[in-house]
């Protein structure tokens, strides 16, 4: 772990998250990637609530919050405010998936459009966390939240299917886009600082389990993060100039392993099994793993 | 010297010589000509500015929120739908005290959608937080920017501003103006010294949340500021008249009040019409004066009562109305008279783009004198 | 800039205040639009669009018929016509003088456009005597350089004496 | 105290809240079969696990919320969660 | 029957009731009980409604402004940002006379950000057209949702209404309720029945702009319209009466008010806590009432001039403050109440979830019968 | 042409677009396409500007104008407000390159996302026109608008390339996504027929040359349209499920044929030429022509 | 006339609005060398090409702007435009 | 629902009006979180929070210390304690009378998990008179169906019965 400096931690012990937080981890890792020479726009969120209660701030770098919906325009903005006064700090957007794949796409799909030297990052916890646990675009299909509740004209929780963000951001012609997963924390790392030495507009997707949200233990938060790769259901990739160029493989487990493990999934399983609902998810994994080419083939069968 | 110009290139010359460094803006009419003039500039390398062509009103306050932040000094404008989505934007750059610029080329605000001058869309953002200056002619216009930066950036105000001038009736009208020299303008205006900015040298957060220990005083002092912002325009109103022979040291302006009986009360361009028809009415023996409001934020009630101090009738022109709750001046006059024995009568008038002849005027007027108000001024009964 | 505008800031080169604006609107390219001027000694403060006009210009005799163009005018009056045909028909009101004028053949053959501002520019203040020649070339060699200020200046002026002629 | 103008603090203040408070279980660290990989250090959401002199690691317990994740990830099973007892 | 649950679930109960046929909204603390139990229903076939999950407020309230051109009856929820970000929406949808029905579980606006309740949000929008009625109880929640349905879809009338309730204050609070079953909400509030939709059958042209010829005209209707929803709400309330034994019929409601020499004026939940105090103080021998406006848009000047024409001295809870000219309400009741000689001052108070206590509005009523006012009250000056 | 209606125009004369504008065609050819049983929501733009001044209506089938950021949202409740009640009318947004490509972007993301039964058709004119001709996300690379004008610090006018808003709603999973030009107004018609016949939010991107914005004789608006297609900056395209099924092939001309014939492009020949410009603008071509495979192979050299 | 709510109307008034007004030149159509092939109406912008009793296209001059577009497609150059007198 | 609530629903059960509502904050799991309870014969209109109250419970103990839980109480005023160790050091108000109470274990034993909403609910009916066993009882059916109904109404009777003694 030498290459990630201990003992000075630029964002702070004393914040507000749930024990267990995958996006306070987030949080922590990329202060550690940026190091001091940044400015970080932040979006209204579980990040931004848990983490600036006045007076009382965990960033230990020069942080803004202006609202929920506009962090990539105001990123923009001070892109151009540093480049005419010719300084040097990099500008770094942090936003939760509600901010990023929602509400939040118009100010992001001009600020990409436009060009800025700036880097996005979304940590995805697949739910607005901040309000309560309610769907978003980022909410994997079948999941549960709050205005996504199974019951008898839905069975099957949200039915809609996780909205393809990186793919629209390199549709953008950013020319860097990668995901990540707090799983791998040094990956995590490696990642924001290609992104933030790229220039223009770069977009990395963290994934980030939510304890809370998804409803698992708050010890197994990386647990959690590490499954939904195992399974497939999360890739971490790289997409350079709009190519995949390397994704994570692995020997992939059933989904089911995964859905089995959070509460936001138990309607899967009981009152019922809704084994056309964990057919799909896995016909998901499936469609992930052929894309991105992730899995490792046996070589023996005994493995 | 004067110079005979349209006004939004006279403001768009202003602007150039205020210095801003990060402009961001989307068009919408009547605002275009100022940011087109302004691209123009930057192309041409006579403006030394970042132009961001956003992608909307919503991002376009934004950015210059972010640029602001970080430390320097910006410009923006708008009208109307790109003001209302700017809504939720301008409340945020108030609170967060960033001391931004925008010019309003006032029009009204649908449904149904109309390009014409009211000025709906700056008043509907009167509780917003930011200061708003109403310009009669483009002369003000292009004065008000520069006195509008000044107390913005006052490091006891730090505050936005809306300079609010008519759309089209102003911004596209061609009319002599006296545009002070960038020397002239620098001498007046310094360089942007901001009071705190994003900087990695010495960090800090910007924009944290108020939990009920602290969100009531977070108010207080933005009002406070506000309420300050009256004797910062004063002194940068009188030291524009000391340099440029053009005052600005009131918040509101009488026009032949002295010993005037009846009083109308307006905002922006429709007082020079006013003022025309006030001399006619002068003429023909009336005592008619007008009481002109430059500064709508911070309200000069205290202001307006004394300078109405001696008049019997009252009559607001409101280019505006408070659907279901009468027009938002004439409301706040009528506040700010409480217990003044004037009578005061409102009008709603000249809304999306309804001429009014200087005859319109004295027919308020009269109807003032005659007790009636608290009503649209000319209606076209025929298609209603 | 439109024939009102160059119209405004010659009076207003000639020491005039000056004021001028188009009539507000949607209009898209080819639909008719109306522009208002005035000018004065004092500072003008008025802002209504111009109804009882001492002046107008019809720069596309076209409208003549579909459009009441002379609307609000009073005896006295000064109207300039850009038409090749000096007999059109129109209503005109009582008092008021008629100047047509083929704007349209002079810019064609001065400027080798159909762009008749300038020349209807220069027959106005032949008409109206409102404007001298001399801040007239003032204001178009400010507007115009080079050719284009020379073309525009001889457009104008051949139209000043044209109409000088007639007055 | 005076507020700063336009909701704004510097960095450190974070650390008055001491969230320690929270916890109901809290992990003790055995420096014994401890491998130094430092990894309890990297994932910890608090930040609150900090090496020792000794090149250990321990937590703490002023911030630490009893997660569990250090005890969850440690290759060498040298973290355990016990009840808090106060 | 009374049942006791919380005041979001109350209303979701109640909507659901009502019957709408398409729901569109954002999620938004304290809203986000409503709309949560409304997606339950719909999961749950308890209701049958297209729920849109939408990606923000602009569209919730633009797909509501579609559906409900469409023909179908439409409800969705928000408060503070969410509403700050539908303002263009908002007076888009009021234009175009669209009977929308949404729920504001009021909240403060940023910046600085704050999720606990005041009433900046709703009274922000109080240039828009939309009709804004305010609660101050869970009952009083309930009920006006069934109201504002029927005033809003009454032919005469046609414009949309916030139902507003404080956030967490009522919307978090459990305490009794009476939910009419499904069968008197049907008996009450009658199927939907456009009176104009988008239609192929008989095509039309919904939200064309208008032109200086017709703009003033378009606004005079839809003013028009809101002073007609006193009527309309007024006959709603009182048939309310009739079948449930709560009477509406009233748009402003007096509180001890007869022979009282103070009157508080107020809205919404802190009319109760209002009430206990004036109680005690009534117990103390001081001649106190309160008046509480139950719609504020329509404003009911007359009615409020009327209720305190016995009045010596007004003090106005203005849970809000339009930065740089004072308490919103405030204002308009001193324009209501111009000329009656009654003293009125106005009280900033209960900003970003700052509680207020009996003896809050007791100081308060004190401060008035002194001549201070126009004030913020409460501040925690060790803190400025 | 037997298989348009002739006689009786949905979209009736008497509107006030400019003689020659290309945006007034294609709305009288959606009519024709989308027949009666259709609704239409517009977004504000020169479209709704020309044909709907109170009371003088040019749409014969029922439509809607809200705002000009907002018109999928609002096509969004109208298709549910349908569905419930069981309607059979086709939904149509129509909208100008920015209300689509810029400012509408969130609501057009949300209701791609949510995948509602809408078709939404964007007339390209490549700027802002209704407001004076300012530079849109669809204006091209080096074209001359009032906010790109050319100058000393700007000598090639727009700096930035065309936003990809057809990948950008293939990547939203949008089922069919097609490009089309009034060049070719039959390919257009059956375009919109496939689109409001697939169920799902379809896309089709129209391009409609504005005599007025940029600077061509009116009656050359099909064949500069036609001169688009002809050189590779337009190619007309059909996408099923994010895939390239059909591109129209051409035998490519030189770009300078299409910008010598456009004020917006002017600055790129007078009062010097600007040849990088142009060969960047020729790169962009031969580059749609690579990705889409368009060219026809010259098999004769005298050809 | 009274206003209808909320700004709506119904088909047809648009065509009140006779924009032959605004014509400069003037298409005149040729119906001997014409061939019938209907493209001057597809590609009218006014839509204002209406098909004669005998199969050949006119313009309907009440609307007809004179943008040229019927003549520059017209395949046969059947299309001329001339110079408007009015 | 919190206990607050639980009791809250109990007290209006027993016919009395009760308000029951949370300290709105944003607080995550895990942190410290306040509730508010009212009852009364007569409609409750206040809605402040609650700065004097007769009773109050302490469900985590930990808490004791750092908050001074038991601030704004009176002589006469009843405080329940979630705690194992009944000796807990505190400074108590004058006059203010605790009972501690072993919720968690009682929680643990009857339903499983250390859910302690409706043990102390049991104590504070016990401790207070201020519910009747019976509307506790509805109350609980009314909230929990099946075996979860009856596991909860025993650890409330548990509690109950144990604080009954000691009243
Ligand atoms: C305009 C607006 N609408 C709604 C909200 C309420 N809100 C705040 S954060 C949030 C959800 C955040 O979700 P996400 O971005 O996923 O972050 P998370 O909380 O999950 O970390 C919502 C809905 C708001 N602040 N502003
Ligand atoms: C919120 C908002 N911002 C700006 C405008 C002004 N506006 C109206 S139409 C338009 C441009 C339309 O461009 P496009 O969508 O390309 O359509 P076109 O006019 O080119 O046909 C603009 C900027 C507006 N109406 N609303
Ligand atoms: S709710 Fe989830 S994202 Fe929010 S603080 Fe808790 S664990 Fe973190
Ligand atoms: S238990 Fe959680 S908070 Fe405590 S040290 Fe371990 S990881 Fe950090
Ligand atoms: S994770 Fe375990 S082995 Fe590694 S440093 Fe921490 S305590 Fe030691
Ligand atoms: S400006 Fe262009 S798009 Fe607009 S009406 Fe004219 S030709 Fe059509
Ligand atoms: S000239 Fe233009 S408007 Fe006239 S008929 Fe031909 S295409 Fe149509
Ligand atoms: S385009 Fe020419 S040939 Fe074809 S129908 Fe028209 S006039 Fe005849
Ligand atoms: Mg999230
Ligand atoms: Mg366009």
């Amino acid at each position: 772990m030498a290459e990630v400096e201990q003992g000075c931690e630029l964002f702070s012990a004393g914040h507000r998250a749930c024990g267990g937080c995958g996006p306070a981890l987030a949080a922590r890792l990329l202060l550690k990637a940026t190091g001091k020479n940044v400015i970080i726009a932040s979006a209204t969120g579980c990040m931004e609530v848990f983490s600036t209660p006045y007076p009382e701030t965990a960033w230990g770098v020069p942080w803004i919050h202006s609202l929920f919906e506009n962090v990539a325009a105001v990123a923009s903005g001070i892109e151009a405010s540093l480049k005419r006064q010719g300084r040097s700090e990099k500008v770094v957007c942090i936003g939760g998936d509600g901010a990023t794949f929602d509400i939040g796409v118009l100010c992001i799909s001009g600020a990409f459009e436009r060009g800025h030297d700036i880097t996005y990052i979304c940590y995805d916890n697949e739910a607005y966390m901040n309000t309560g646990i309610q769907r978003s675009g980022a909410t994997p299909y079948g999941a549960s939240t709050t205005t996504s509740p199974p019951g008898a004209c839905a069975p099957g929780g949200n039915p809609l299917p996780k909205k393809d963000m990186p793919a629209i951001l390199a549709a953008h012609g950013a020319p860097y886009v990668a995901t990540a997963s707090i799983a791998y924390p040094n990956d995590f790392v490696q990642k924001v600082e290609r992104a933030i030495n790229t220039p223009g507009p770069c977009y990395i997707q963290v994934h980030t389990p939510c304890c809370t949200g998804w409803g698992f233990e708050s010890g197994e938060t990386l647990a959690m993060a590490k499954l939904a790769i195992d399974t497939g259901l999360w890739v971490n990739y790289e997409m350079v100039d709009g190519k995949v160029v390397k994704a994570k493989k692995v020997r992939r487990k059933p989904v089911e392993e995964y859905l089995a493990k959070q509460k936001r999934f138990r309607h899967l399983f009981k009152p019922a099994r809704r084994d056309d609902v964990i057919a799909n998810i896995q016909a998901i994994a499936d469609a992930n793993a052929e894309r991105f080419g992730i899995d490792i083939k046996r070589k023996e069968s005994s493995e | 010297m004067l110079e005979f110009m349209e006004g939004s290139h006279a403001v768009a010359e202003i602007v150039k010589r205020c210095r801003p460094q990060v402009i961001a803006a989307y068009p919408i009419t009547p605002q275009t000509h100022i940011v087109e003039d302004l691209a123009q500039m930057v192309a041409n390398c006579e403006l030394d500015a970042e132009y961001i062509t956003v992608e909307s009103e919503f991002s376009a306050l934004s950015a210059c929120l972010g640029a602001s932040a970080a430390g320097s000094r910006v410009y923006s404008a708008t009208t109307s739908q790109g003001l209302a989505l700017m809504f939720e934007v301008c409340f945020n750059v108030a609170g967060m005290r960033q001391p931004i610029v925008m010019t309003i080329a006032n029009r009204s605000l649908g449904a149904p959608l109309s390009i014409w001058n009211d000025q709906q869309d700056s008043i509907s953002l009167r509780d917003s937080g930011w200061l708003q200056f109403y310009a009669e002619d483009n002369q003000e216009a292009v004065d008000l920017h520069m006195i509008a930066y000044k107390v913005c950036e006052d490091h006891d105000i730090l505050l936005p501003a809306f300079v609010c001038f008519d759309g089209f009736i102003l911004s596209h009208t061609y009319e002599p103006v006296a545009l002070p020299g960038q020397e002239e303008v620098d001498a007046y205006l310094p360089a942007f010294t901001p009071y705190q900015r994003l900087d990695a040298e010495k960090p800090l957060s910007f924009g944290m949340y108020a939990t009920p220990e602290y969100y009531t005083e977070f108010r207080y002092e933005t009002d406070r500021a506000l309420y300050r912002a009256k004797e910062s325009f004063i002194k940068a109103g009188r030291e524009f008249g000391e340099q440029f022979g053009r005052d600005y040291s009131a918040l509101v302006e009488g026009y032949r009040l002295e010993d005037a009986d009846t009083a109308l009360v307006a905002m922006g361009s429709i007082c020079g019409t006013a003022k025309d028809a006030i001399d006619e009415m002068r003429d023909a023996g009336k005592k008619v004066g007008l009481l002109k409001i430059r500064t709508y934020r911070p309200f000069p009630g205290p202001e307006i009562a004394d300078a109405l101090s001696g008049v019997s009738t009252v009559a607001v022109l409101d280019k505006n109305i408070s659907l279901g709750g009468g027009g938002a001046v004439g409301t706040e006059v009528k506040a700010a008279l409480y217990g003044s024995g004037a009578a005061v009568y409102d009008y709603i008038i000249a809304l999306g783009g309804r001429d009014v002849r200087k005859r319109d005027v004295a027919a308020v007027v009269d109807l003032a004198e005659k007790g009636k108000g608290d009503m649209f001024y000319g209606l076209r009964t025929e298609v209603l | 800039m439109t024939a009102a505008e160059l119209i405004a800031f010659a009076a207003f080169e000639g020491g005039a205040y000056a004021q001028a604006f188009p009539a507000f609107g949607v209009e898209r390219r080819g639909a008719p639009v109306q522009a208002f001027v005035r000018f004065s000694d004092a500072k003008i403060r008025l802002r209504s669009q111009v109804y009882e006009p001492d002046y107008i210009i019809v720069q596309d005799p076209t409208l003549i018929g579909d459009v009441d163009v002379f609307m609000g005018m009073k005896a006295g009056g000064i109207a300039i016509v850009n038409t090749e045909k000096p007999d059109f028909e129109a209503s005109v009101p009582e008092g008021v003088k008629v100047y047509a004028i083929d704007a349209t053949t002079i810019a064609l053959e001065e400027l080798g456009v159909p762009i008749t501002n300038t020349t209807l520019m220069g027959a106005f203040a032949a008409a109206t005597g409102e404007i001298q020649l001399e801040p007239l070339e003032h204001a178009l060699r400010n507007r115009f350089s080079g050719s284009m200020a020379d073309k525009n200046v001889r457009a104008a002026e051949r139209a000043y004496n044209l109409i000088g002629g007639a007055v | 105290m005076a507020l700063r103008v336009g909701c704004a603090a510097p960095p450190g203040r974070a650390l008055d809240n001491k969230t320690g408070a929270w916890r109901v279980f809290k992990p003790v660290f055995d420096p014994e079969t401890c491998s130094r990989c430092g990894m309890c250090a990297m994932v910890c959401p608090e930040g609150c696990v900090h090496e020792t002199e000794e090149g250990t690691f321990e937590p703490d317990l002023d911030y630490c919320k009893g997660c569990g994740i250090c005890e969850e990830v440690c290759p060498k099973k040298s973290i355990r969660m016990e009840k808090e007892e106060k």
